[in-house]
């Protein structure tokens, strides 16, 4: 590895913004972000994949992992960021190294060729370059490759160097957000910027999520001018620094953009959600505030609040005929970080009952809301091993598991319910409308039923004696960490 | 209980019944040996015909009496006659099997007693059996047809004999594919049980190349083994439709089960209880596993049929079947079947339309359905709605290899419900900004550089 | 019966046209085309059916069958008549008699409530009420209730008087053309009649056929102004008595409509094929011909020249690649009419041998034709039986079969190639481009692998001796009556 | 004999291969007990293991040992016995399948040496058995992965023994499903002999649902019997692929069947043959039906296959499998495979690309063709041709029951040319006047009447 590489990971982790980070004991906090992985009790992806995730949703690039075939081969096209424009970054390109070119030396030779090719093949608006581990291994210098493509070809080639044994997708996520601080960040200009141009950077915009805002957005006068998201532009993401305020959608992994954004140009930043009434209130409430103290129209203000109203009137009547069909019901979350209490306190209004959420990833701050919000602390859990979350579902102490795919069979198999809260899912949730969808969801899913006919037995089976139900204590389960790393 | 609703319409548009006489003919070339003939102008014959050869894709041995102008004034009887005589001549088939049409119901025909009489007299057809049913166009569809000639069968060759160990009756409904046969024929085979399976199309119309060419079925129950079904220890019959034939063997005192359906795990539960009662054989372990399996693919499927629209077109025992699956798997029906039967009204929805795709169509529309549950003549309903269409029932003619569908038992309804799931699949659902209200994003941000011309 | 329905049988058969007839010898011409149907040994639809394939093609006219379910759910949907306008040919609608509505009597009100429906519903051009078997017995009066509906609803409403009963298919033709003789023709008038305008007749535009010719006449200047032809509209058929010229292809069911054309309005009229290059220049070369008679610019004649000449030498270089490819191969013929020799002249061009072709629904011209261009009258057959088909083709004395649907499965469970060339097939034949198309259909089949395969014995069976092939004399085989009625 | 082509370019784009790793995986999930472990950086296990889930639809027990930077630079031993260990604690497997990535194999370590004498060491580690399997990313993909990992199994597990009368090996390749397997066990029991199937994803892939969870495969070829494989009477290896591991059974004196192919009539009947010669047993008249059955849906699905242009984008073994039976019915293939292998070097055409679904999609668009053959992510592809896509190989991520498809025996054979001539009638060619040069009709005769307004 080089030591270039080496003080950049170094960097990453010590991310001073960085939430995480900041929740933890001081000793720890030393140790930066990076988890030690436990060979045979590891799980999730690595840098590579986190670079992916953050940089993949970015549409007219050409994104092109420079590795043998595996990296891309297993990877390409299992994402659902959706795109009004460009579907180029659904194509997957890749060196594909074979075992002669890893001998022969050919690695920086086969990439420039490779760039040439999707230049010529696809007319990218720029490329991103991708590094992994057998590439890194061999020495291969890909900034020294894209600097000269750049040169060569008149068009942005953007070296994102991310073996993956340097560490996890988290890791992943800052190493790819700081190659395009460090890149592209400024190197266009909008037409006409505004006084409410914004930048909204991790959202993926899965299933159209960011459109589920988008109009809310759109009535306010509102402009995604700078964008890390789904369905963004290269050219929005070359235009950031001309935003008046950032918006960082869930993910601390973004923190550094929004940070390096302040500090060399001035943008204020905040953390914000579209997940939940409150949540999205709350965002739309903050933008307004922070363009307004930025020079906007004083009148945004009253227009936000006239719009918040109306759509969280409209939405409460939505799900009102709704909560019958799904109050009472248990749900047990399985997520992280901020979502651990907003999809919480979005459930309890309509009368679902949280019997657990798990505490990953989540901040002191997450914890303190989560207390106040469920009135204990007895509903809190960090990891859960696959075997006790299945007993638990088995034994029914929880109608329902919200979830992320990895956790998907593990409710599945145990014949619960289980509904897709994180980054696979198929249906959009975000915005006041999202909100709707996922009570729909919920509704479609803890009421379908099969349910009934599954648990029920087979003919040839004595029907098993029903215990009666134990309390159910979520402190008592003993956790196991690295089981699951759900996002 | 489904209310069963009548448009209130004179006109039917796009009809979705299959004549009764059909059914009966299909129902007949389940013998082996077998010609069926209908009693009518040539034209139900040959309208018929074509309806089978198309969804079979085999040649179809259907003969017609070819009434005509006058016989079509005076009576047929003499038409019958002829007919016989000269398929014996040509085909030589063990069993002739006759259907009315509406042609001579209208006229209304004793046409069961001059048969009878004609038959005394003939003694030279005694080595070809000949059986009757009257299936007048005009009341019921496939299923009745086919059950009417059913129990025609089972009223002329069925005797009374000495009861045969561990020997079951399998009364398919209808709409049961060769697949779906070979299917439940092999359950009842697990455990230890014999099955004379009447009609049996999983040996005569299953698309098997033959190694010479006969004039009738090839194939089918053989007559031998239908005069024993009165020595069988049970019938099951499959479909409400089949209750009447069930009902008859149990006059000759084989116990009647009825199943209205063999799709969806409680339905196959039920048959597997009682396959588990009259045997007394140990549960196979194939068996079980093949349940683990269907509850593992109603896992997988419920993503996909959990709240689906589905816009239904099928008979009553056939919608029964497969609308009591998806309907336990979530789905919403929109219902229109062809006859108002006992298993229309069992129909796990409030309303039901007996009519044609038109009222379908229009169903379907008021209730934004998302998938088409019916046979092949709702495609054009489909390209015009732009929805998936699994095809079910009769006819199938736009796509090979009906017969080998099997929706039927643990391991059929595995396959149908991820036949649906994937039909929804086949649809995908691309998100645009629009769909939720969302402005474009401005071109400005567009890459617009021409492609380089160095390479 | 009616009797005003048994005299227009009578008339539709006593056609001095007919070539059918007029192959005759005198005692039979006396019994007109009228065919004795043989109980059990019948095939082939009834006059319904006949009068439906005649009409159907008219695409904006709601075709309305006054009947039990069976007549029409049996045959709704079942041609592949194209249409480059409306559909609405294409769905079926019937009055669904019940049970309850014979017994009442309730035929004729039924029938005029479908008929108020319909129009509202579709709007059709027009609406063809089919009375069948069942309605002809009760004795609805279906004239009746279409003159008063045409007054009532303002749109033209045909009654086609057609019980099934009456005879075959044929007279179905004949029966449903004279209802647009008596109701349609004339009723219309083009915008522009002009010198260049012809009737066509009697070609059912399957998969397309009628638009292989069609491009022909575009570029010679013709217009089909009348058409009851695939592909037709209601207002073609109405406006029939405008044409300069008819032609009839290929159905001597349509040849009255064609006389009182010219007895009424004096449009000359020729029977004519588009089946093979020698029909296709013929049939042009007749249009050009009859329509300078009448007064079309006489350069028409020599445009027609060229445009042969310039097609038919595209086509024979087109078809040279191919000769090789059938060269050789042995066709057994089972078609009828003009096809019997038409086909035969086409494939003996291309070096295919013409093992034997039926003789049904021939004249004496056809039969002369055949032993002209065969230099022998041994490969003329009439009907064959299914059985001795069967075996000569088992035997492999043909290497395909050219015939309609209904001897399809004959070829095939012998493992024999078949090609159908009659009305249900899916592909088109007609004109220049439809020889090539044809024969390539043929190399298709032919030279597929598959039969090879298929002609091996499994692996269970001892290979069956070869007898060597006994020399394969048509003449001596048995023919049968009505076991196929194709064409 | 094709001609292998080696696209010369250096942009891969679309991949169409799948990694070794990832098939050496899939082939230990087919043991008892079993969790496979790549030995590399955690993301191969993620994406690997995301790739299986989205196709079996189930839990994948895969781990990882986690290479770090220290370890990429050090050697990964300790990180395999820590591995090891956990996953010993974790999940108590009965056997744990290594696989080598690309990173360890860059590195060029001993990892089978250390492995050997680790585990001589750990003796703690004993009643797990522990296989190793070089599998590094740039050389092969699924089909070899899975074949090292079987070469693996044999080389450890396999021991000499008696002969085991009747007793057969089935080695099946790795793009076999559940469904194939059964297909083929079921022909092989048929006649007597009693198959031992390495590995048998049919029991542990084949979505079921148990009544228990565990960290590990459910089902799978046991290891006992994996142990008794030296005394069979013979080997049955299906894809070329599998002959090298049909070879180390032979040196244990167990004749070798390599058969390149199941599917289609020919490749059926030569296997047919050999089941005949091992058990002397007549042939069932199950399969002689099956047999009559496929040939008569040859006749009717060459009709839509005859001329069909088929791009066809599949690992060598099952290209050579599906494309041989669709060019003996007469189809003209536009081929790209993955890797040059014998098999590659024997498809049914001129020429053949080893590369990816670009070269595919450029070649598709070139030859005109009609229908595509590959995995699912062929899907943007057939959408921006606006061809039917049948899906074939591994990944199928966007249906349901990938592993409930048989193409393999006769009767797969059948439902595999349907499934194809059923893809082509989905895309129904609808004929206009501009088709054939025409001009359209002049909007003179169209009806223009406005609707009634009575009613």
């Amino acid at each position: 590895m080089s030591e270039a590489l080496k003080q950049k990971i170094q960097d990453a982790f010590h991310e001073p913004g960085c939430a995480t980070n900041a929740a933890k004991p001081e000793a720890e906090r030393k140790k930066g972000c990076a988890k030690q992985l436990t060979p045979g009790a590891a799980a999730g992806g690595c840098a590579f994949d986190g670079a992916m995730i953050a940089l993949q949703p970015i549409t007219d690039v050409a994104h092109l992992v420079h590795a043998p075939l595996a990296c891309w081969g297993n990877g390409w096209d299992n994402r659902g960021s959706a795109s009004s424009g460009s579907e180029l970054y659904r194509k997957g390109f890749t060196t594909d190294l074979t075992e002669l070119d890893i001998v022969m030396g050919n690695g920086e030779k086969k990439l420039y060729r490779a760039i040439r090719e999707v230049i010529a093949q696809e007319n990218p608006a720029a490329v991103f370059v991708y590094a992994t581990c057998v590439t890194a291994l061999i020495g291969d210098d890909i900034g020294a490759v894209c600097k000269a493509a750049t040169e060569r070809f008149g068009r942005p080639v953007i070296p994102v160097n991310v073996p993956g044994y340097v560490g996890s997708k988290n890791l992943g996520n800052k190493l790819g957000v700081d190659a395009l601080v460090e890149h592209v960040v400024g190197t266009m200009e909008p037409a006409e910027p505004g006084l409410t141009d914004i930048n909204i950077i991790g959202d993926f915009n899965l299933s159209g999520e960011l459109w589920q805002v988008k109009p809310l957005l759109d009535r306010l006068g509102i402009r995604i001018l700078g964008s890390i998201s789904g369905d963004a532009r290269y050219a929005q993401v070359a235009m950031m620094h001309r935003a008046r305020v950032t918006m960082l959608v869930c993910s601390h992994a973004f923190m550094a953009i929004a940070r390096k954004l302040e500090e060399r140009h001035g943008i204020p930043w905040f953390e914000g959600s579209f997940y939940g009434i409150s949540d999205t209130s709350a965002a739309l409430r903050t933008l307004c505030r922070m363009l307004v103290e930025r020079g906007a129209p004083a009148d945004l203000l009253p227009r936000c609040e006239a719009l918040i109203a109306e759509e969280e009137a409209r939405t409460r009547a939505e799900l009102a005929p709704l909560r019958p069909r799904v109050g009472g019901r248990r749900v047990l979350l399985y997520t992280g970080g901020h979502k651990t209490w907003s999809v919480v306190s979005a459930l309890q209004e309509l009368g679902i009952e949280v019997v657990g959420t798990s505490m990953r990833k989540a901040t002191d701050g997450d914890r303190g809301r989560v207390t106040e919000i469920m009135g204990t602390d007895a509903h809190m859990y960090e990891n859960m091993a696959p075997a006790e979350m299945y007993r638990l579902l088995r034994e029914a102490r929880a109608d329902v598991l919200m979830s992320g795919g990895r956790s998907q069979f593990v409710a599945l198999k145990a014949r619960v319910p289980w509904i897709d809260v994180n980054q696979e899912k198929h249906e959009p949730y975000a915005g006041y409308m999202g909100m709707v969808e996922l009570v729909r969801a919920i509704d479609r899913a803890v009421n379908n039923p099969m349910w009934a006919d599954l648990r029920e037995p087979a003919p040839w089976e004595v029907p098993a004696c029903e215990a009666p139900d134990a309390p159910f204590v979520l402190a008592s389960v003993p956790g196991s960490k690295a089981d699951f790393e759900d996002c | 209980m489904a209310r069963l609703i009548h448009p209130d319409r004179a006109l039917s548009t796009n009809p979705l019944k299959v004549s009764a006489p059909l059914g009966a003919a299909m129902a007949y070339l389940g013998i082996e040996g077998a010609i069926p003939l209908f009693h009518g102008a040539q034209g139900c014959t040959a309208f018929a015909m074509v309806h089978m050869v198309r969804h079979f894709k085999e040649a179809i041995p259907l003969q017609t009496t070819a009434m005509n102008e006058v016989s079509a004034i005076l009576g047929g009887g003499e038409q019958i006659e002829e007919a016989i005589e000269n398929i014996r001549k040509r085909a030589k088939p063990a069993f002739i099997g006759i259907a009315s049409t509406a042609l001579v119901e209208t006229r209304g025909e004793d046409v069961a007693g001059e048969l009878r009489e004609m038959l005394r007299r003939r003694t030279d057809f005694a080595d070809t059996a000949v059986v009757y049913a009257a299936t007048p166009d005009f009341a019921g569809g496939l299923e009745e047809g086919w059950a009417r000639a059913v129990e025609a069968i089972i009223d002329a060759l069925v005797v009374e004999v000495p009861r045969r160990v561990r020997q079951v009756n399998l009364l398919p409904g209808a709409n049961m594919t060769a697949a779906d046969i070979e299917e439940v024929a092999g359950m009842i085979r697990a455990f230890g049980l014999t099955p004379v399976i009447l009609p049996d199309l999983s040996l005569s119309l299953d698309g098997h190349l033959a190694e010479d060419w006969r004039g009738h079925s090839l194939g089918g129950t053989r007559l031998a083994d239908i005069a024993t079904m009165g020595g069988s220890v049970a019938t099951l019959a499959i479909g409400e439709a089949m209750r009447p034939a069930a009902d008859r063997l149990a006059a000759l005192g084989v116990p009647a089960h009825v199943f209205p359906s063999l799709t969806g795990l409680k339905a196959v539960d039920a048959f597997v209880a009682t396959l588990m009662r009259l045997s007394g054989a140990e549960v196979p372990a194939s068996l079980r596993r093949d349940r683990a399996r269907l509850s593992d693919a109603m896992l997988d499927a419920h993503f996909h049929i959990g709240g689906l629209r589905v816009a239904m077109g099928l008979e009553p025992d056939l919608g029964f079947a497969l609308g009591t699956t998806l309907a336990a798997m979530g789905a919403e029906l929109t219902c229109v079947t062809t006859t108002a039967t006992a298993a229309a009204e069992r129909l796990p929805v409030a309303e039901v339309a007996v009519g044609d795709l038109g009222d379908l169509e229009r169903a379907a529309e008021r209730d934004g359905c998302q998938l088409l549950l019916t046979h092949a003549h709702g495609r054009m309903m489909a390209e015009r709605l732009g929805l998936p269409h699994v095809r079910a029932g009769f006819p199938i003619f736009d796509r090979l290899g009906a017969m080998d569908a099997c929706r039927t038992g643990y391991r059929g309804t595995r396959a149908f419900l991820f036949e649906v799931a994937n039909a929804v699949l086949s649809h995908p659902h691309r998100p645009r900004p629009e769909d939720f209200g969302a402005a474009r994003i401005s071109p400005e941000f567009d890459h617009a550089t021409p492609p380089p011309s160095h390479h």
